[in-house]
Order: structure tokens, then C-alpha cells, then sequence
């Protein structure tokens, strides 16, 4: 299977996906001459010209709100935010519009959106452009919310977001662009929402995490091993709707469980899979269930308080040790 | 920047009288007729507890709707504000289904689930029906842009009140649609209030219809007193847009001869205020045109009481459905 | 002691403080010449004049904005949202310049300034204006959030935001402003942040709730009484700070914990208060904490929807018998 | 609706002289002279890691900041964007602590909690240093409103770019900033460019400075090559603002020489059209105008040794500063 980087892979579900169905466009700041503040959008604009793929300028609450109204009218809009901070600008038309439609219009209108982009914590921008807004857009019915870890689970999520008919919100990891991973080519990859994935099995403890954190829990991982501790590490991928099931049965399991997330700590997404993995095996557990978060402060610029601040893979090491009542 | 020759900024000369004929307007009083009359429907219903929440009636101000949507085909697209019960009726929605949905009844527009301020009918390309004040133009705007990617020659309508014209909403859409040049028609009903605020108390400058100009957009600006003056006048707009893909921003001056929402006994104003727009009735007028154009009085009450049953029978039909009994099934579409 | 609403005790409050402070003045739409849309601000315009009592068109964002910058430079502004679904449309005022000034300008400049307002589900007013957006906002550090009951927290905590000298989102309990309580006369009220409060105390069970929410606690509280079931009441009032102490005082008492909020499920602040209560005394519980949340739905417009999207008594009750296994 | 007498919305014959002394202008040439060292030497630090994140320049843009702020007194405020380094300068904040900001060090401005993007001084009246495009604009509104509310007699000044006029917060602030009559100057330094997107693709209309017109707000619009001539124009705006409390909406159009930010190579742009405006550098244009007006060469040597030694001195310091090491008690006020 060819290894291609997380930012190809968005970019060939996006181009497959546009191949396929002439309702889909692309709308957002430099995503067509710029190719992309990330180069995600690299080439679209040279294959599909200026009508669908359409630079915007900077108005993400009209241009969400044009991607809302396109959608009720059977297009099927790609909106890029140049990175998730931006949202917050137009998280009315997500929030009180893309997911509400579908029932104020008592099921008339249906929104097939992608609102997409880098999220979560990027290196050394202030805490203006480094947070984690996955537990907002969680929060509320009408939407779903994806953040894939890998360049597979990328390409195989978006697509199935470009095909779904309710507004979907798809957190990019900023930080993980670069990274590459092994994605068929040729055939077709769509990924179901709703299923998370064992991307490490183990036996002694689930380490559950998404998007970047994936990457830090595998890590963990590895170094575990070496003190023969055998973790188990769940992708989450799909935040809501929330695989609970394969959550559950992985702990109950290993009977013990490590969230980690590198949001902010209080409401974070972590403490709803905490409670929901406590309800559906309490019993199985044989610890109190950890998180491990980032700190409870906006994100800081220098380099060495950034990554302070942020779960490190010593964190989880740290943590799983605690849950194993090993310190 | 260019602004077409056909702008005229101030409003007309109200007594102005512009040509049209029974045909032309006989359906038209009919229509503002009967949203006059579901309106009052409505507002005793809420007094009956009947209908709950906030119910936002338009009475006096039913010529911009009416005059505006008569210049649209069924295909192009409305979207509107929390006060567009008017708005829904004019494209064609039915009195049963807007009044059950008032009633929160599973024979509502929406199935009992939006309310007052949420209706919405795809058949009839009324697209809404929203709640947050100026958040429907980027909508509007976006609804025109699938009908430029598609080039299927639709216009989108969008109504708001001149309140909106100070919100982030508003702008980005007013300058999305200059920029890329989306066959929309953005309608401003200034009915001189945003609840309690006066224009002069909330708008730096009191001629909305002026914003389109640092965007090179097409505006224009007068009265909505006479149902047939709305009516060419955007369709001047709306023909701008179908040919030329230009949007235009329009400003109608009107009045709310009620308080904002049910529960605003609307106190900042003065009874003469209210009186003299009163006197402007765009029914009474309409109606008097109607005589001056040779229709009798038996063919107005004829009319008057058609209007009548058929409100009557959706006062009837709503009273008489079901209770509103699901909502599950329309979170997420499968 | 006199017995006066809600809408009348936060009144006081911020008469109070703008006699206090003369660098305290309310900005909002409808809050001056309208005496308020929910009537909170009654008579504050006559007292205080235009000056300090300002009408604000419809501009959420502008005037949110206006408040940070003038809290900036030592003014104490308290910022009306009509409702706070229309802070959807300010949020990112309050999430990036807000909470995070005092951090970004390294502790140099602090914004002392209070967003107040009603939020949770009102009466039949459909789903873009009945929402608890409360996990949002308890979400971000830099900010406090405060969620009165009574009139007598209702006032307390409003004259203590007002003199807090950082960013505090206050969300009024929409259908509470006509409830009474008694509010002392004369004395200075003031009720500090991070402190639950036990509204009713109970053995058995203990029902953690906040706003509105406590009002049905404490009903259903009263219902299990006739079957013997005597159920602790404790109100959260500050979300953040969040006093995990008394909560778990009270839980490691009875041993058993149900969450009471009108909000989503998915993320919801109970999520949250389930996992720190889960940690600070696993040993304690006796049954896993259930949570009483919404529905996870836009709120429906009909009465009979509505009432059955939010948590009752009866959900309240139930959910006691489940954590009391006695159904 | 009423525009002052006073404005002119043409860009100027950018040759024409506007008249000052060597008293005036090399300080101000100075000032120039020191922010660009400053970027080069950030420019140099980011190539070598020292530097991380986002680091946008103003090179090319110098006369903007300091020419405006140069209108200014110590107690009015000045409010920026993400590219502000310079008016942070301007507005006296040393090198020294902007640059080991931007190092991430503990001596940092704002203690390596900012970086670049987020400078701030409460001393020098300096508030931010705002990474949210529009989000600053109703906080400079803001400090003007407390002005106002105190009748203090200070003014704000908002400095922000030409891809900022298409968003909600400009539109907000500048909607307020009118209504309520702000002593507030808002400043679009219109550098032709949002990122690679140039103003024929973002603007409907490539004048922002029209945007004030439907507010009745006076306006003005020039370009920014003459610091002198920065100085003057906006210190007639200061002066309204600060006697009659109006605000202004003002544009510039300047150019910036190096990309967006360091990541970015530009390459949306031609050689010759760079090239021309580096002919066009305000930083060459007042050197040549101090010759003219007499200095000597030696003087403007002395200059630029001690402007040179300054930077040279703040990059030392910023290399042998400690490392930030705090984050917590920076989060709330106790
Ligand atoms: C963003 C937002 N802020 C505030 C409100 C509350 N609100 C509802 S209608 C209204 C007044 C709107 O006035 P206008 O736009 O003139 O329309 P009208 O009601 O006069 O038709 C306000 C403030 C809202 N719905 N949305
Ligand atoms: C709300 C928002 N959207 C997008 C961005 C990303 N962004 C940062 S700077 C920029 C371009 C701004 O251009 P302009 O306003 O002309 O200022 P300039 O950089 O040219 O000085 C963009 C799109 C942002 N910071 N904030
Ligand atoms: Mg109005
Ligand atoms: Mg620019």
C-alpha cells in the first residue's frame, strides 16, 4: 500500500469525492490560488476551476452561513476554516443554524456540510491559535464531529463526511499534516462514523485518545512496553457519534482506563468518555479511570511552556502508572 | 465602483400612484387581507393560551412581503426572519399548516418543532424562519450562490428588519454577495423599531438602503405603503439578478402597528405615532384602489369573506389536530 | 428578612454596585430606554442615565468587544445579552479576548468585566433560543462562571462578579426571575466564588444541580421524602471555580450521587462534576453517579415536546430509584 | 448625513512635499530605521529557530505605524493586530523586551506568554498585539469609549488590515464606533494583500475607507509612503476625536515587502511589482528628504550606528535572556 501524508490523503477524499458528485465545492480563505494556508487544497483549483473552489475572504460567519444555505439547497459544501480558532467567529452559523435545521425544519431541510481545518494546539502561536475546540462542537445534537489521528482513517473519514447528509464537524490535527501512514489506493475507502479503532492492542490498560494524542498515547505505548506493561490504545476517530461499545469492551478488558486529551481539562470531551465508559463497565474496573489533559490555562508562547503544558507522552506513562497503583 | 442609474435613494411621495389593474391587485389584497386576518387569528390564540413563546405579528407592514414575493416565481428561494408568518403565507404556504404550527400540532409546517419563528417549507422554497437577527443573510446569500453554481437562474430573497443592520451577519453577507455577485435580493423592512430602540438610537446614519455603496451594490430606497409599488420595485431588483447576477440591498419603510412581540405592550411609542401609520394602512389603501379600479363591493365582500372562512378553517384545523408527538427523528438524517 | 424575585435581587445588585463604583456601567441591547427585555434593568437608566446605562443596537460581537476594551483601561462594564444564545454570536470575544488578555499580555492587563444574561431552555420559544450553553463557557480557562438559583445567590454572586477583577459569565435562570427567596435587607451580600451550596440536607442520596435545575431537585427531593428516600441537595452555583469539596462531602456522606442539568448529554457540565466527584471519592459510591441531562435534541417548540426533551421530576426521581436500586 | 469638509479619498500624487523639519523627521526616520532592523534581526532569529510560530513583518510599511503614532500622545492607546511589532515600537516600547518576546524568554514584553503575535504594554498605553482578524477593532472602541465615559481626552487608535473590512467585528466596531460617536481612528493599513489573496479578489469595492460613508463618519484615504505626511493627515483625525469625540475611519495604502509571514514566500506576487514599491521605500524617501532638508551625512550615519548598536543590543539581550518559566499565575486575577 503506497504511504502517503495526512494532508494527501485529505486532499485525494476531497478530489475523489469532487470527481464524483458535481454538488460538492470547496469555500474558504486560500484554499484555490494559495493552494491552502496547509496546502491541503493543493491543485484543486488548477483541476475544478474558480466555481468550485472558491477563495473567500476573511467573513467566516457569511461564508459558513453561504455554505449552510447552499447545503439546504442540495449542494454540498466543503467549508475550510483556515484553522478551528477561526470557528469561533462563526460558531453561530454551526451551532444555532448547520445543526439545527434539519428539525426546526421538522426534517423539510436536511445540511450535508463539511466544516474542516486544522485544530488543537499548532506550535508556538499563542493562545489565540492553539486550543482545542473538539468538546464545544460535541456538545450539540445536529452535528457530528470527526478527528482522525491517521492519514487512513483521514481520507476514509472524510469522504464518508462529504457523502453524509447532517452537517459534520472534521477537526484536522494541525501538527499532523506531515505524518504518513498506509492508504490504499485505487479502491474506494469510507470509513463508518461511529467506530472507533484499536490502533494498539494490549491487555494491562486502555489508553483512549484522538486525533494528536493518538500518536502520544503510541508512544507511551512503546515505552510501557519496555517496563512490561501491555497498553491497549483506542482512536476514538469519532467523537460523536461516540463508539461506546468498543470503548467498553477494551476496559473491560484491561480493566483499567487512561483518557487523554489535549484540551482544556474542566468539560472537556474526556470527562463525557470518563462517564460513559464508567456506566457501561464500572464493575470491570479496577481503578478509577485517569485523564490526562492539558493544563487549565490558555496556551502559552515559549516553546518550553508549550510543551508543559501539553500531555507529554511521560504524562501518560505517568498516569497509566498511577492506574496500575504502581507509584 | 458603480452604482446603476435606476438608484433612487429617498422615499417616494406616498400618495404617487403607480399603474395596475384589478387583476394585478385583487390577489394581492387578498393576500395581505389574509395574513392581516391570521395574524389576528394568532395574536388570540396566544391570548388563549393556545399559542406559546414569542409570536412576532407583522399587521401593517404586509405590503413589502406581499408586494415583494408577488414578483418571484415558485422556484426562488425566501428566507426570513422570526416575523414571517406573512412571508411564508405570500410564497404560497397554506393558513392550516402555519397555524397548526403555532399551535404546536403534528399537522404544522414543521411538525410542531420550529414554531412561530421556524417555518419552513422546501416544496414552496420558503427556506426559513430564523431566530438570531441577521445570521439568515449568509443564507440567503448562499442559496443564491447554488443558484449560480448551478446557473438555474433562481433568485433568493431575504427579508430583515433594520435592526439587523448592524450585526457581523448582515455585513459579511452584504459583502459576500457584492463580491461575488449573487443574484440575491437583500430587503430591509424598516419598520423604524428594533423592539424598543428607535432608529435614531440605533443607526449612526438612518437610510440603510446607503450601505450597499461602499460594496458598488445596486440599492434602492421608498416606502412600503402600496402592495404594487413593492412589487415593481423589486422586481426591478430581482430582474437585475436574474439577468445580471447583481444583488441589490433594499430599504422599505414601514411601520408595526403592534408592539414588537406579544408580550411588548410597546410603551416607546406614541399613540399618534401609532395613529398616523394607521392611517396609512397599505390594506385600507389597497382596498380603496381597488374601488378607484371599478371592483364592486360585492366583490370585495366576497372576497373579505373567503378570506374570512379560510382563516376560520385554519383556526379550526389547528384547534382540532393532534398534539406535536415526535422529535427523535428529525436530529439527524439517515 | 424580605422576600423579593430574582429579577429584583440582581436588579439591587447592580444598582448597588454602580452607587459603589462609579467606573460600573451596563451595556446590552433593550437595557436602558426598555428597562430591559426581562425587565432586570428596570429603573437603572432614570438613576444612572445614559451615560452608564447604554442601549446598544444589535451588535453582540461590537458591544462584547466594546467591554473588553473598556474594562481594559479600569472601567467594570456588565455586558447584557438579551439572551445568551445571542452570545453564540460574541463568543469569540469572551473565549479569545476575554479570558485570555490577562494571559497573552502576560499578566499586565486584567479584564474586569461581567457578561451577564439569561440562558437554559425558556417557554416555547424553539430551539435557536432555548439552550444551556453553560459546558461551553466553563470550558475556557481565564474565565469564571457563575449560575445563580435563588435570589438570595442571584444577588450575592452578582455584587461579587461585579467587584471580581477577571471575566465572569453570568447565566440567569431564564424562568427563574420571578421565584422569591429571602434576600437580606441593608447588609452587604456578597457570596464568594467556588462555594457550593447545600440547599437541603439529606442521608441518602445526594442530587447535584445548578440554576433551574435545583428547583427540581429540590421538588423531587420533597417527593421522595414521602417514600422515605431522604435526598441531599447541592447547588453548584459556581461551575468554575467548581467546589469539588463540598460535593463530595456530601456524596462520601450518602454514598450515592445523581446530576441534575437541562443541558446536552454529550460534554455537558455534568460530565464533568460526575468525573471529579467519580475521583475525589470512588471508595464512597455505592451505585454509579447517573446523570438527569436533556435530551440529546434541539428543543422542540410544542409544550408537551419541551417538557419532555427536559429533565422532570419524575426523570429526577427515577433516576434516584436507579442509583438506590430500587427499581 | 454628514462627511467633514476635510476628506479627500483619493490616494495622493505620491511626489508631492509636505513640509517639516529635520526636528521632525529624524526622529521619526529614526523610528522607521530601528523597526526595520528589528524585523530584519527577527527575520534573521526565526531563520536560526530562536523565533518560533507565526512571525508576520511590516517591512515596507513603516511610515504607517509611525507616522500615525507620532500624532499621538503617551496617554492615548494604540491598538494592533498580529503584525504590530512596529507600533509597539512606535508606541514606545524598547527592542529590547519586543524581541526577547518574541524569543519566548522570561524578559519577553509579556513574559514569553505572547510571542509576536501578542505584545502588549499597559505603561506605554499599547493594548495588544490581536491574533483574531476584526476581533480588535470593538476593543479599540472600547478604550475609546472609556475615554469618553471619563471625558479624559484620550483617543484610540485601531490599526488593522484591508482583509479585515470584510469581517463582522470591523463592521460591528465601526457601526458603534459612529453611533456612539467614539473617539476612535481606526486605521486600514491597505497592504493590497490578505495573505496571497490581492483586494480585487476580497474587496467588492477596493476602497475600504468608503465603508465610513453609511455611517456619516468622516474618512480619509492616502498613501503611506511620507511618514510626514502619515503624521499629518492622521493627526487631523486625532484632533477631531479628540475635540468633537468623532471617530474616523482612515486608509492607507502601503505595501509590505516580504510575505505574510515567514512561511510564506509570496509568491502570488510579480518580481516587478515588489521591486516597484522597494523603489517607492518610505524608509529611502525621508532619508532623502533629511539630505534635502539639510542633515548631514554624518548625523544620519550617527543615525543609523545607533539604531544599529539598539537592535544589535536587544539581540544580545534576547539570546542571553532566561528562558519563560511561568504560566499559572497569569491565568486569573486573584
Ligand atoms: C443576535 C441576536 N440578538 C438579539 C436578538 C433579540 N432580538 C430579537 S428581534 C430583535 C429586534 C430586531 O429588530 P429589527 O431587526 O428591526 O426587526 P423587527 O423585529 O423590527 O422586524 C432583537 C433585539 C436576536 N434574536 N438575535
Ligand atoms: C477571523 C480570522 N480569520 C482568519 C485568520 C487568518 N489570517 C491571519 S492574517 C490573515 C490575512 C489578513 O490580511 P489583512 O487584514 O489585509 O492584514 P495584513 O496581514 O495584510 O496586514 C488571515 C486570513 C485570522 N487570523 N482570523
Ligand atoms: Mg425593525
Ligand atoms: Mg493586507
Amino acid at each position: 500500500m503506497p504511504v502517503i501524508s495526512y494532508r494527501e490523503a485529505l486532499n485525494q477524499a476531497m478530489r475523489e469525492e469532487m470527481e464524483r458528485d458535481a454538488s460538492v465545492f470547496i469555500m474558504g480563505e486560500e484554499v484555490g490560488h494559495y493552494n491552502g494556508a496547509y496546502k491541503v487544497t493543493q491543485g484543486l483549483l488548477q483541476r475544478f476551476s474558480e466555481r468550485r473552489v472558491i477563495d473567500a475572504p476573511i467573513a467566516e460567519m457569511g461564508f459558513a452561513g453561504v455554505g449552510v444555505g447552499a447545503a439546504m439547497v442540495g449542494l454540498r459544501p466543503i467549508i475550510e476554516f483556515m484553522t478551528f480558532n477561526f470557528s469561533l467567529v462563526a460558531i453561530d452559523q454551526i451551532v444555532n443554524n448547520a445543526a439545527k435545521i434539519y428539525q426546526m425544519s421538522g426534517g423539510q431541510f436536511n445540511v450535508p456540510i463539511v466544516f474542516r481545518g486544522p485544530g488543537g494546539p499548532a506550535v508556538q502561536v499563542g493562545s489565540q491559535h492553539s486550543q482545542a475546540l473538539e468538546s464545544f462542537y460535541a456538545h450539540v445534537p445536529g452535528l457530528k464531529v470527526v478527528m482522525p489521528s491517521t492519514a487512513y482513517d483521514a481520507k476514509g473519514l472524510l469522504k464518508t463526511a462529504i457523502r453524509d447528509d447532517n452537517p459534520v464537524v472534521f477537526i484536522e490535527g494541525e501538527t499532523l499534516y506531515n505524518t504518513t501512514w498506509d492508504v490504499p489506493d485505487g479502491e474506494e475507502l469510507l470509513i463508518p462514523f461511529g467506530k472507533a479503532d484499536v490502533k494498539r492492542e494490549g491487555s494491562d490498560i486502555t489508553l483512549i485518545a484522538w486525533s494528536k494524542m493518538v500518536w502520544t498515547c503510541l508512544e507511551a505505548a512503546k515505552q510501557l512496553e519496555a517496563d512490561g506493561i501491555n497498553a491497549e490504545v483506542v482512536d476514538v476517530r469519532s467523537l460523536r457519534p461516540l463508539d461506546v461499545d468498543t470503548l467498553a469492551n477494551s476496559v473491560t478488558k484491561t480493566g483499567r482506563c487512561v483518557i487523554v486529551e489535549v484540551g482544556w481539562p474542566v468539560s472537556g470531551f474526556g470527562a463525557e468518555v470518563a462517564y460513559q465508559v464508567q456506566r457501561a463497565c464500572l464493575d470491570a474496573l479496577d481503578a478509577p479511570i485517569e485523564r490526562v489533559t492539558s493544563d487549565d490555562v490558555p496556551m502559552p508562547y515559549a516553546k518550553n511552556l508549550e510543551d508543559e503544558v501539553q500531555p507529554q507522552v511521560k504524562d501518560v506513562v505517568a498516569a497509566v502508572r498511577r492506574a496500575l497503583y504502581l507509584d | 465602483m458603480s452604482t446603476p442609474e435606476s438608484v433612487r435613494v429617498e422615499p417616494d411621495d406616498p400618495s404617487e400612484l403607480v399603474e395596475t389593474t384589478v387583476e394585478e391587485l385583487a390577489p394581492l389584497y387578498r393576500q395581505m387581507l389574509a395574513i392581516r386576518r391570521l395574524e389576528e387569528a394568532s395574536a388570540k390564540a396566544y391570548s388563549q393560551g393556545k399559542i406559546g413563546g414569542f409570536l412576532h405579528l407583522i399587521i401593517g407592514q404586509e405590503a413589502v412581503c406581499v408586494g415583494a414575493i408577488a414578483a418571484l416565481t415558485p422556484d426562488d428561494y425566501v428566507v426570513a426572519t422570526y416575523r414571517e408568518h406573512g412571508h411564508a403565507y405570500a410564497k404560497g404556504v397554506p393558513a392550516r399548516p402555519i397555524l397548526a404550527e403555532l399551535y404546536g400540532k403534528k399537522t404544522g409546517l414543521v411538525k410542531g418543532l420550529g414554531g412561530s419563528m421556524h417555518l419552513f417549507d422546501k416544496e414552496k422554497n420558503f427556506l426559513g424562519g430564523y431566530g438570531i437577527v441577521g445570521g439568515h443573510v449568509p443564507i440567503a446569500a448562499g442559496a443564491a450562490f447554488a443558484a449560480k453554481y448551478r446557473g438555474d437562474g433562481r433568485v433568493a430573497l431575504c427579508f430583515f428588519g433594520e435592526g439587523a443592520s448592524t450585526i457581523g451577519g448582515f455585513a459579511e453577507g452584504l459583502a459576500l454577495a457584492a463580491l461575488w455577485k449573487l443574484p440575491v435580493v437583500l430587503i430591509c423592512e424598516n419598520n423604524q423599531y428594533s423592539m424598543g430602540t428607535p432608529t435614531y438610537r440605533s443607526l449612526a446614519v438612518e437610510d440603510v438602503s446607503l450601505r450597499a455603496l461602499a460594496h458598488g451594490m445596486a440599492r434602492d430606497r421608498f416606502d412600503g405603503d402600496d402592495v404594487i409599488k413593492v412589487k415593481r420595485r423589486v422586481a426591478e431588483a430581482i430582474e437585475r439578478a436574474r439577468t445580471t447576477g447583481e444583488p441589490t440591498l433594499i430599504e422599505v419603510v414601514t411601520y408595526r402597528f403592534r408592539g414588537h412581540s406579544m408580550s411588548d405592550p410597546g410603551l416607546y411609542r406614541t399613540k399618534e405615532e401609532v395613529e398616523e401609520w394607521r392611517r396609512r394602512d397599505p390594506l385600507n389603501r389597497s382596498r380603496a384602489r381597488l374601488v378607484e379600479l371599478g371592483m364592486s363591493e360585492d366583490d370585495l365582500t366576497a372576497l373579505e369573506d373567503d378570506v374570512k372562512a379560510e382563516i376560520e378553517d385554519a383556526v379550526k384545523f389547528a384547534d382540532e389536530s393532534p398534539a406535536a408527538d415526535e422529535y427523535f427523528p428529525y436530529v439527524i438524517k439517515e
